[in-house]
C-alpha cells in the first residue's frame, strides 16, 4: 500500500537538511519556498531515494501560482506532494526540476504553456500544446 | 526465316503502340474534358504529411548507397547476357559452354575484388 | 485564401511560419464554405454527345473511390472498425486506405479538427487530385461536437473546406459511416464530368 | 577517412498512417539513420481541462471518455475514484466489481490494438490487427449489450454505475473467457516465433531500467524495463486486493519486451475476470445515492489507477461548488515518450517506426 506520509515530522527532517526551504506543511503535503526547490529536489531523490516524480501539476490560485510535485519512493513504497508558489502574476518563474527528474520534462513545458509559469534550468522550454503565436495562457483564471 | 522476324515485328509494333498510348492518354482524356483539371500553387508543392518541408535536401549522402547500386547493376546485366546462352544451350555445345564460363569468371573476380574491398559492408 | 510557400531553412522559422499561418487561418475561416450543391438542380445543361459517357465515367467514379483516411481522433478507429471484417468497407469499392493525397479521392475528415491541425488539412485537401470529395465523419469534424467552445478546436470543417456528405454521431456507428458513403455514390452518379459536385457562388465563380 | 555527410530535415508529421493518430516527429536523418528527434505534439489538443472547470462533475464524464479513446471505461473509472476520493463515497459492492470486470476487459481491449498496431508498423499490414479486431468486435458486442455504444461508452457514474448488468451479459461474457485464451495462443502460434518478428523487435530501442524509471514511465513500458511497479498490486485501489494475479515483468525493455509483456498481461486480465465473476454478488444497489448536483467538500485530491497505457492520474481541485476549480489530467502516454531520443537515436528508419510503435501512444490523451 503506497502509504502517504505524514507531511509534519517529513517537514521537520527537510528543514534541518535544507534550512529555510520549508514554508509550511500539513498532514499530506510540504509547502516549499521557490528559491531552494531544487536543492531539497536533490535531497528528497538521493538521501529519501524518492526516485519516481508521477505528477506535476500547476494551479491559478488568482492571488498566486501553485505548482503541485507528487513524489513517489519505489523502495519504500511511500509518497508525499511537494508544493511550491510564485506570487507574482506578471512573469512567475520557478527552478525546474527536470535536472533532478526527467519526468518533468514534458509535464513542465506543458505548464508553461498553458499557464505561463516559466521555469528556470529546463532543457528547451518551447509551447508543448499550442502553437507560436498564440497570445495568452488558456489555464489561467482570467483568460477567456 | 523471313516470317519468323514477323512475329518480332508484331511485337514491335504493339510494344511502340503501347509506350505511346500509355503517357498520351490522360492528355488526350483531360483535352476532351473526361478528366477535370484544376491548377493550384499547393498541389505541386512536396507531400510531407501537411507540413510544410523544412530545410534543403540537395545534401551528401553516404556513399555505401552507391557502391549497392553500382554492383547491382553489374550483377543485373550479368544476367542479361545469360539469357540468350541459356535459351539455346543444347545447340550452342561446348563451345557456347566454355564463352560463358569465362564470361562468370572475369566477372567473379571483379566481385571477388569488390567484396574484399570492404563495398559491401555497411559501415 | 493563398497559402504563402516561404523556403525555411531552419525548424525554428518553420515553427513561427506555421504560428503566423495558423493565426492567419483563424482570422480568414470564419463563415462556413457553402456545400457543393451543383448536383442539385436537375435540369442543369448535359449535351446529348457526353450523356452515355457521363453515366459510364459516374458510374465508374463512384464504385472505386480511395478514401484518405484523415485521422484524428476516436472517429478513426470507429472508421478503421468500419473497414475491418465485419462492416467491410472494401464492398464499395473503398478497399485501399491511402495515406497520401496523391491517390486519394475522398477524404474522410474523422475525428476533432483542432486550429493547429487545420493548417495540415487545407494543405492535404489542396494536394489532392480533382474530382475530390470530403466526407465530415463525426459531430466534432462537422460542428466541433463536445468541444465546440473549446478556444483551440475548429468549430466545424466546413470553415476549412467544402464538405460533401456529412455523417453525426459521436462517433458515429460503422453503419451509419457506411450509408454516409453510399448517400456520396448517390451524389457522385448525379454530377456531370467536368464539375463533379463543384459549387458556383454568387457571382458564379467556382468555389473549392 | 569517413565519408563528410550532411543531414536534413523529415516530418513524420501528424497526418502519417504509422503515427497512430496525429502525433508528429521531426527527425534530423543522415541518410537512413537517426540522428536528432524532437516530438511535436497539440495536434488535437481540445483543451478538455478549461472545458471541465465549466461542467459539473457528472458532465465531465463524456469528456473523460474521449481521452484515451481505446480504454475510455478505465479513463472513466480514474475520474469516479478521485471523485469519490474527494467526497467520501461508499460505492456499492456490486458496482465495484462490475467496474473490475468493464477495466479489464477494457485492458485486454487495449493491449490487443497496441500488439496489433505494433505488428502493423512491424510491416506485417494489417494481417495481425484483423485477427485481433475479431476479438475485439466481440469486446464491443459486450459493451453494446451493456451501455449501447461502442467506443465511448459514459457508462461511469460517480458513486457506481449507470445501470444494471443487463442479464445475458454473464453468460456471454462466461463464453468469451473460456475462449479468450485459445484465441490468445493463436496469435502466439502466428507472430511469438516469426524469425523476422523476432529479429526485428529483439534488442531494439532499449529502454534501461534507471532511465524508465528517472523519467516516470508507467504501465507495460515501465515493467518491460524490469520495474515490478503495478499500482493494482502496490497501491491496490478499489477492490483489487481481493484478486490473485502476478505482473509480467521484462528483462531488457526492448520491443520484444513490451510486445510480450502485454500479452502475458492480457492472460492475467483474463484470470481476474474468472475470479470477480465468481466473486461478485448477485444483485445489490448498483450506485450510491449521490445528488446530480453534489457539491463535494473544499481541497484537493489525486486519484491514479493502473490504465492499460499507464498510471492515469486525475488531479482535482474542488472549491466546494458543483464545479471543480481546476481539474488535471496526468497523461501516461507523454510522459512514457519522454526518452524517445535516447531510445531512438543511432537506429535506422524503420526501426524508429516500431520503436515508436511500441509506446503504444493515444493522442488523445497526450493531447487532452
Amino acid at each position: 500500500m503506497t502509504t502517504a506520509l505524514n507531511g509534519e515530522e517529513l517537514a521537520k527532517k527537510i528543514a534541518e537538511a535544507v534550512p529555510g526551504s520549508v514554508v509550511s506543511s500539513d498532514k499530506s503535503s510540504i509547502i516549499i519556498d521557490g528559491k531552494s526547490l531544487l536543492q531539497v529536489a536533490e535531497h528528497f531523490k538521493n538521501k529519501l531515494g524518492f526516485d519516481y516524480l508521477t505528477a506535476v501539476t500547476g494551479v491559478d490560485y488568482i492571488d498566486y501560482f501553485e505548482v503541485v510535485y507528487r513524489v513517489v519512493s519505489m523502495q519504500h513504497n511511500q509518497s508525499i506532494f511537494l508544493k511550491a508558489r510564485c506570487y507574482t502574476r506578471e512573469d512567475p518563474a520557478l527552478p525546474s526540476v527536470t535536472p533532478v527528474w526527467r519526468a518533468a520534462y514534458y509535464q513542465e513545458r506543458e505548464i508553461y504553456d498553458l499557464l505561463g509559469i516559466k521555469f528556470e534550468g529546463h532543457p528547451y522550454l518551447k509551447r508543448l500544446l499550442l502553437w507560436e503565436g498564440f497570445n495568452g495562457y488558456p489555464l489561467r483564471r482570467d483568460y477567456l | 526465316m523471313l516470317e519468323q522476324f514477323g512475329y518480332v515485328g508484331i511485337l514491335l509494333i504493339i510494344a511502340i503502340l503501347f509506350t505511346v498510348t500509355i503517357p498520351v492518354l490522360p492528355i488526350l482524356l483531360r483535352y476532351i474534358k473526361l478528366i477535370p483539371h484544376k491548377k493550384n500553387s499547393e498541389k505541386t508543392v512536396s507531400y510531407e504529411c501537411g507540413m510544410s518541408t523544412v530545410g534543403k535536401t540537395w545534401v551528401q549522402y553516404n556513399f555505401r548507397y552507391y557502391f549497392f547500386a553500382v554492383l547491382f547493376v553489374i550483377l543485373d546485366m550479368l544476367t542479361i547476357f545469360l539469357y540468350p546462352w541459356a535459351v539455346n544451350m543444347k545447340d550452342l555445345g561446348i563451345g557456347g559452354l566454355v564463352a560463358v564460363g569465362i564470361f562468370l569468371i572475369i566477372l567473379t573476380v571483379g566481385y571477388i575484388y569488390a567484396w574484399r574491398k570492404g563495398a559491401l559492408q555497411w559501415k | 485564401m493563398e497559402i504563402v510557400r516561404p523556403d525555411l531553412y531552419t525548424p525554428e522559422e518553420a515553427d513561427i511560419a506555421e504560428g503566423k499561418l495558423i493565426n492567419s487561418f483563424i482570422e480568414n475561416c470564419t463563415s462556413p464554405i457553402p456545400d457543393p450543391d451543383r448536383w442539385l438542380d436537375e435540369e442543369i445543361h448535359r449535351n446529348i454527345l457526353l450523356t452515355s459517357l457521363d453515366m459510364a465515367v459516374a458510374w465508374a467514379r463512384q464504385r472505386s473511390i480511395f478514401p484518405l483516411i484523415f485521422g484524428t481522433a476516436c472517429c478513426a478507429f470507429e472508421m478503421i472498425g468500419a473497414s475491418g471484417p465485419r462492416f467491410d468497407l472494401p464492398r464499395f469499392g473503398m478497399d485501399i486506405i491511402r495515406f497520401s493525397p496523391r491517390q486519394a479521392d475522398v477524404m474522410l475528415i474523422t475525428g476533432t479538427i483542432t486550429w493547429k491541425m487545420a493548417t495540415a488539412a487545407k494543405m492535404i485537401y489542396d494536394q489532392m487530385p480533382e474530382p475530390k470529395w470530403v466526407i465530415a465523419v463525426g459531430a466534432c469534424a462537422i460542428s466541433g461536437g463536445t468541444f465546440r467552445e473549446s478556444y483551440s478546436v475548429v468549430p466545424g470543417i466546413n470553415r476549412i473546406l467544402p464538405v460533401d456528405v456529412y455523417v453525426p454521431g459521436c462517433p458515429p456507428r460503422p453503419e451509419a459511416m457506411i450509408y454516409g458513403i453510399t448517400r456520396l455514390h448517390a451524389k457522385i452518379v448525379k454530377g456531370t464530368i467536368d464539375n463533379p459536385g463543384l459549387s458556383l457562388n454568387k457571382e458564379g465563380k467556382e468555389t473549392r | 577517412m569517413p565519408v563528410k555527410t550532411e543531414s536534413f530535415y523529415l516530418n513524420v508529421g501528424p497526418q502519417h498512417p504509422s503515427t497512430h493518430g496525429v502525433f508528429r516527429l521531426r527527425l534530423t536523418l543522415d541518410g537512413e539513420v537517426v540522428v536528432d528527434v524532437e516530438p511535436i505534439v497539440g495536434y488535437l489538443h481540445r483543451g478538455i481541462e478549461k472545458l471541465a472547470e465549466t461542467r459539473t462533475y457528472t458532465q465531465i464524464i463524456p469528456l473523460t471518455d474521449r481521452l484515451d479513446y481505446l480504454a475510455s471505461m478505465t479513463d472513466n473509472v480514474a475520474y469516479c475514484l478521485a471523485v469519490e476520493k474527494l467526497a467520501g463515497i461508499k460505492v456499492p459492492e456490486r458496482a465495484e466489481y462490475i467496474r473490475i470486470i468493464i477495466s479489464e476487459l477494457m485492458r485486454i481491449s487495449s493491449h490487443m490494438m497496441a500488439v496489433g498496431f505494433y505488428l502493423n508498423d512491424c510491416g506485417a499490414f494489417f494481417t495481425p490487427v484483423l485477427y485481433m479486431w475479431r476479438e475485439r468486435e466481440k469486446i464491443l458486442d459486450l459493451f453494446d449489450m451493456l451501455c449501447g455504444q461502442r467506443l465511448l461508452y459514459n457508462y461511469m457514474r460517480v458513486g457506481g454505475v449507470s445501470q444494471d448488468l443487463p442479464d445475458d451479459f454473464l453468460p456471454a461474457l462466461k463464453k468469451f473467457v473460456d475462449e479468450m485464451p485459445k484465441y490468445i495462443g493463436e496469435y502466439n502460434q502466428l507472430i511469438k516465433d516469426n524469425e523476422i518478428f523476432l529479429a526485428r523487435s529483439k534488442g531494439v530501442g532499449i529502454l534501461p531500467k534507471e532511465t524508465a524509471v528517472n523519467i516516470g514511465a508507467s504501465g507495460p513500458v515501465l515493467r518491460a524495463s524490469g520495474v515490478k511497479w503495478d499500482l493494482r498490486k502496490m497501491d491496490p485501489y478499489s477492490i483489487y486486493d481481493r484478486f490473485d494475479f502476478d505482473v509480467p515483468i521484462g528483462e531488457v525493455g526492448d520491443c520484444y519486451d513490451r510486445y510480450w509483456v502485454r500479452v502475458l498481461e492480457m492472460m492475467q486480465s483474463l484470470r481476474i475476470i474468472e475470479q470477480a465473476m465468481k466473486q461478485m454478488p448477485q444483485e445489490g444497489p448498483v450506485i450510491a445515492d449521490v445528488p446530480q448536483f453534489f457539491r463535494p467538500p473544499k481541497g484537493e485530491t489525486y486519484g491514479y489507477i493502473e490504465a492499460p497505457k499507464g498510471n492515469l492520474g486525475f488531479y482535482i481541485v474542488s472549491d466546494g461548488s458543483i464545479a471543480p476549480y481546476r481539474l488535471h489530467i496526468f497523461p501516461p502516454t507523454l510522459i512514457n515518450i519522454t526518452a524517445l531520443k535516447d531510445m531512438m537515436v543511432g537506429w535506422k528508419v524503420a526501426d524508429m517506426i516500431i520503436i515508436f510503435g511500441s509506446m503504444d501512444v493515444v493522442l488523445g490523451e497526450i493531447d487532452r
